[in-house]
């Protein structure tokens, strides 16, 4: 009896790899081209500001979608958010210290609407070097940042709308879903 | 120069975001482009982008100066992936002549969480680097070509950069250097 | 403390950024009598003190007002020709205005782009070898310093004569531009740097330069 | 501290004398070119320097450095040019340029009834004393020393 050997060449599949712990670290200068590159790209493939933030927001989700997974893989001790206050909080510290090294400044409540609310942030990483032309208006390209934290809401089970606003340096408006805000009435109705 | 270093202890971003956003823009072009070469190629001159603007970044931080050698380069090139990706890649595989060399690299923050899909064996995921370093050398009137001759995303036990100097561009030293 | 102006050229040579501050203005507006004791001349389309400088009005100086009415060029704002004005004897006693021009946005690209040959010519006449471009420019009003870097970006700034270490200034301004201008996705390389951050840290650090030194830097 | 090399120009631009100390290097061009390409630089720098000074100029352009020499300027009334070429080390050139005006030009070239002051200097005497006025200068100590 013969024994065929594969010819495969074996290969080391990523999940043999042990999951990093997360620490490592490139410069914010690195980082910052990177993003730059990102933007013009986007720029490149749109014609206008509201299409270039749309891009920017997308890409952004793609991040927030991979991002999730990292996180609850690894914080072993994470168990499911269900209220909205809790999840709000979850964003502003574990994911803003994931992502940015450093809690969101500020966490605030709409007074004219119970489904926003508002992430503050003074001068977001993702802005610090970057001067918005005149010509192109509004555009915050802090607006990636706000489709990572949707992508987050989104995979936790709390559907919200996320944008960037220059306000207060940037603030994230976040717009949550009435079926989220119904929900959680129940909850506190129990 | 009198400051050297000093001004290296800049901030530093979490490496997954960095990772991650990289990610989103390989996807990116993925979906935009059909044909795999052409990813490797806008990569690449994405790289040289990066390249062209990040070395004014390593000359202005460092008061590094003229390199006179191509070791000299070699070691240079290793400070700028210590300084701005935090991994320090061995230098090895000098070519006779001395002007080719390769960067073996452990670990890629690049290509972390990364496994190829088998329909897109041929993206060359960490492209990009092969820019930098062209468009970095050659704002220091230097041409440079670089490939990946071995890389961990296709089974290779370690991810190899090869680097080989082209020429010196003599014409586009500026007055009053040399 | 004080520094003058700041200026970066790109490696093709042209004017990609000046800052100007605290540059004083100069102007003397003085009563003269008939006839004028001053020789003024018509010259690119202004008329300037060419001999008599006296009372803080120099020579090379502009005639800027008649009476008090700006004069652009050889007319003042009311249409009548200064030259006119200055001929005849009844309009005597006559207020005069002059005033060292600042340089105009044209005036400085062509400065700069007229820089970037003589720093190469410096190097070319040196009596030593491997010798870089102007470094240092001195006069008796001012001085400035130049640093080009490897990649051919030339960063200058115009100070006062004793001034002692503009070049750790510039290596400062060196790493603001690689930081707010090229890590700005909206700004082209070789382009004018229109960025307010960059002029915001810029303005920032000269400050801090003017009120606590450079070495504070 | 050294002294490279001396110009000096007329009013019309005419190179009257050159004189080297140490030079190492030459500018790859015959004098006559070489003249007026300092000529020409020496007339923009005056003219940038006008202009782009904050304020009302006297003796405007004096010197300029680079990494390996200084160039020290002096210019009389009458329009002569004195260019002196340094280590970047040297102290009061100004001062030294102003002596050599009034102590050799003045003295061994203007007073000279053989020369006709818009012709090049050709005079033994002015050449041995300018040499020596120069290398008996602080500013003068040769790199051979």
């Amino acid at each position: 009896m013969s024994i065929t050997i594969s010819a495969v060449r074996p290969r080391t599949s990523i999940l043999d790899k042990s999951l990093s712990r997360g620490r490592g670290e490139v410069s914010l200068s690195c980082y910052a081209l990177l993003f730059s590159e990102l933007v013009q790209y986007c720029q490149n493939r749109v014609y206008t500001v509201p299409e270039l933030q749309n891009k920017l927001a997308e890409m952004g989700q793609e991040v927030g979608v991979k991002f999730i997974d990292l996180l609850f893989v690894r914080e072993r001790s994470y168990k499911r958010e269900i209220k909205i206050l809790n999840i709000l909080l979850f964003v502003k510290s574990t994911l803003w210290k994931a992502l940015f090294g450093k809690e969101a400044d500020k966490l605030e409540h709409a007074n004219d609407d119970e489904r926003t609310y508002y992430i503050i942030e003074k001068d977001p990483i993702v802005n610090k070097f970057i001067s918005v032309p005149k010509d192109k208006g509004s555009l915050n390209c802090a607006v990636f940042t706000a489709g990572i934290i949707e992508a987050v809401l989104n995979g936790c089970g709390f559907p919200a709308k996320v944008t960037a606003h220059w306000h207060k340096g940037t603030t994230y408006m976040v717009k949550f879903e009435d079926s989220v805000i119904a929900r959680d009435k129940q909850l506190e109705d129990r | 120069m009198s400051r050297q270093g000093t001004r290296l202890d800049t901030k530093n971003v979490n490496s997954e975001l960095f990772t991650l956003t990289y990610g989103a823009l390989v996807s990116q072009l993925m979906k935009d482009y059909t044909n795999v070469e052409d990813v490797n190629k806008q990569l690449e001159r994405m790289g040289y982008n990066i390249g062209i603007r990040l070395i004014e970044d390593f000359l202005a931080r460092t008061g590094s100066g003229r390199c006179y050698d191509f070791r000299d380069t070699a070691d240079k090139i290793q400070m700028g992936f210590r300084i701005f990706l935090g991994v320090t890649p061995t230098i090895t595989n000098w070519s006779s002549a001395g002007d080719e060399f390769s960067l073996q690299f452990e670990s890629n923050p690049l290509t972390e969480f990364i496994e190829l899909p088998d329909h897109c064996l041929n993206l060359k995921y960490a492209n990009v680097l092969t820019g930098v370093l062209r468009g970095a050398c050659e704002m220091v009137q230097m041409e440079v070509t670089s490939w990946f001759a071995q890389d961990q995303l296709k089974g290779d036990t370690v991810t190899e950069l090869r680097v080989k100097f082209v020429k010196r561009l003599e014409d586009a030293i500026p007055a009053g250097e040399d | 403390m004080v520094i003058y102006g700041v200026y970066i050229v790109s490696k093709s040579g042209g004017l990609i950024f000046n800052y100007e501050c605290n540059v004083p203005k100069i102007e003397t507006e003085k009563t003269f009598g008939y006839p004028l004791d001053l020789k003024l001349n018509y010259e690119n389309k202004k008329i300037v003190v060419e001999f008599g400088q006296r009372d803080g009005v120099m020579v090379g100086h502009v005639l800027t007002a008649v009476n008090g009415i700006p004069a652009t060029g050889r007319q003042l704002d009311d249409g009548r020709d200064v030259f006119d004005i200055i001929n005849e004897r009844e309009n005597y006693p006559l207020s005069l205005k002059f005033a060292r021009l600042r340089m105009t946005t044209n005036e400085k690209i062509f400065l700069a782009s007229m820089f970037y040959p003589l720093f190469a010519i410096a190097s070319q006449l040196s009596p030593e070898p491997r010798c870089s471009g102007i470094e240092v420019l001195e006069a008796d009003t001012f001085k400035l310093q130049c640093f080009q870097t490897l990649t051919g970006v030339k960063f200058m700034v115009v100070a006062e004569p004793t001034q002692a270490g503009l070049d750790i200034l510039l290596r400062r301004i060196y790493e603001l531009y690689s930081d707010f201008a090229l890590k700005n996705p909206f700004y082209s390389l070789e382009m004018p740097i229109r960025c307010e951050l960059f002029d915001s840290n810029l303005q920032n650090l000269l400050e801090h330069v003017e009120k606590t030194g450079i070495s504070n830097v | 501290m050294t002294v490279h090399n001396i110009y000096i120009f007329d009013r019309y631009g005419t190179l009257l004398y050159y004189y080297e100390w140490n030079r190492l290097k030459q500018s790859g061009i015959t004098r006559e070119e070489e003249a007026k390409l300092m000529y020409g630089m020496l007339f923009s720098i005056k003219s940038f320097v006008n202009k782009i000074s904050p304020l009302d100029t006297k003796d405007g352009f004096l010197c300029y450095k680079t990494s390996k020499y200084s160039l020290h300027f002096f210019e009389t009334p009458s329009s002569i040019k004195f260019v002196l070429t340094t280590d970047v080390g040297a102290q009061n050139v100004r001062q030294f340029l102003q002596q050599i005006y009034s102590q050799i030009y003045v003295e061994y070239a203007v007073k000279n009834p053989v020369w006709q002051n818009n012709k090049p200097i050709k005079s033994e005497l002015f050449k041995s004393k300018l040499d020596a006025f120069v290398k008996q200068s602080p500013i003068f100590v040769s790199k051979a020393n």
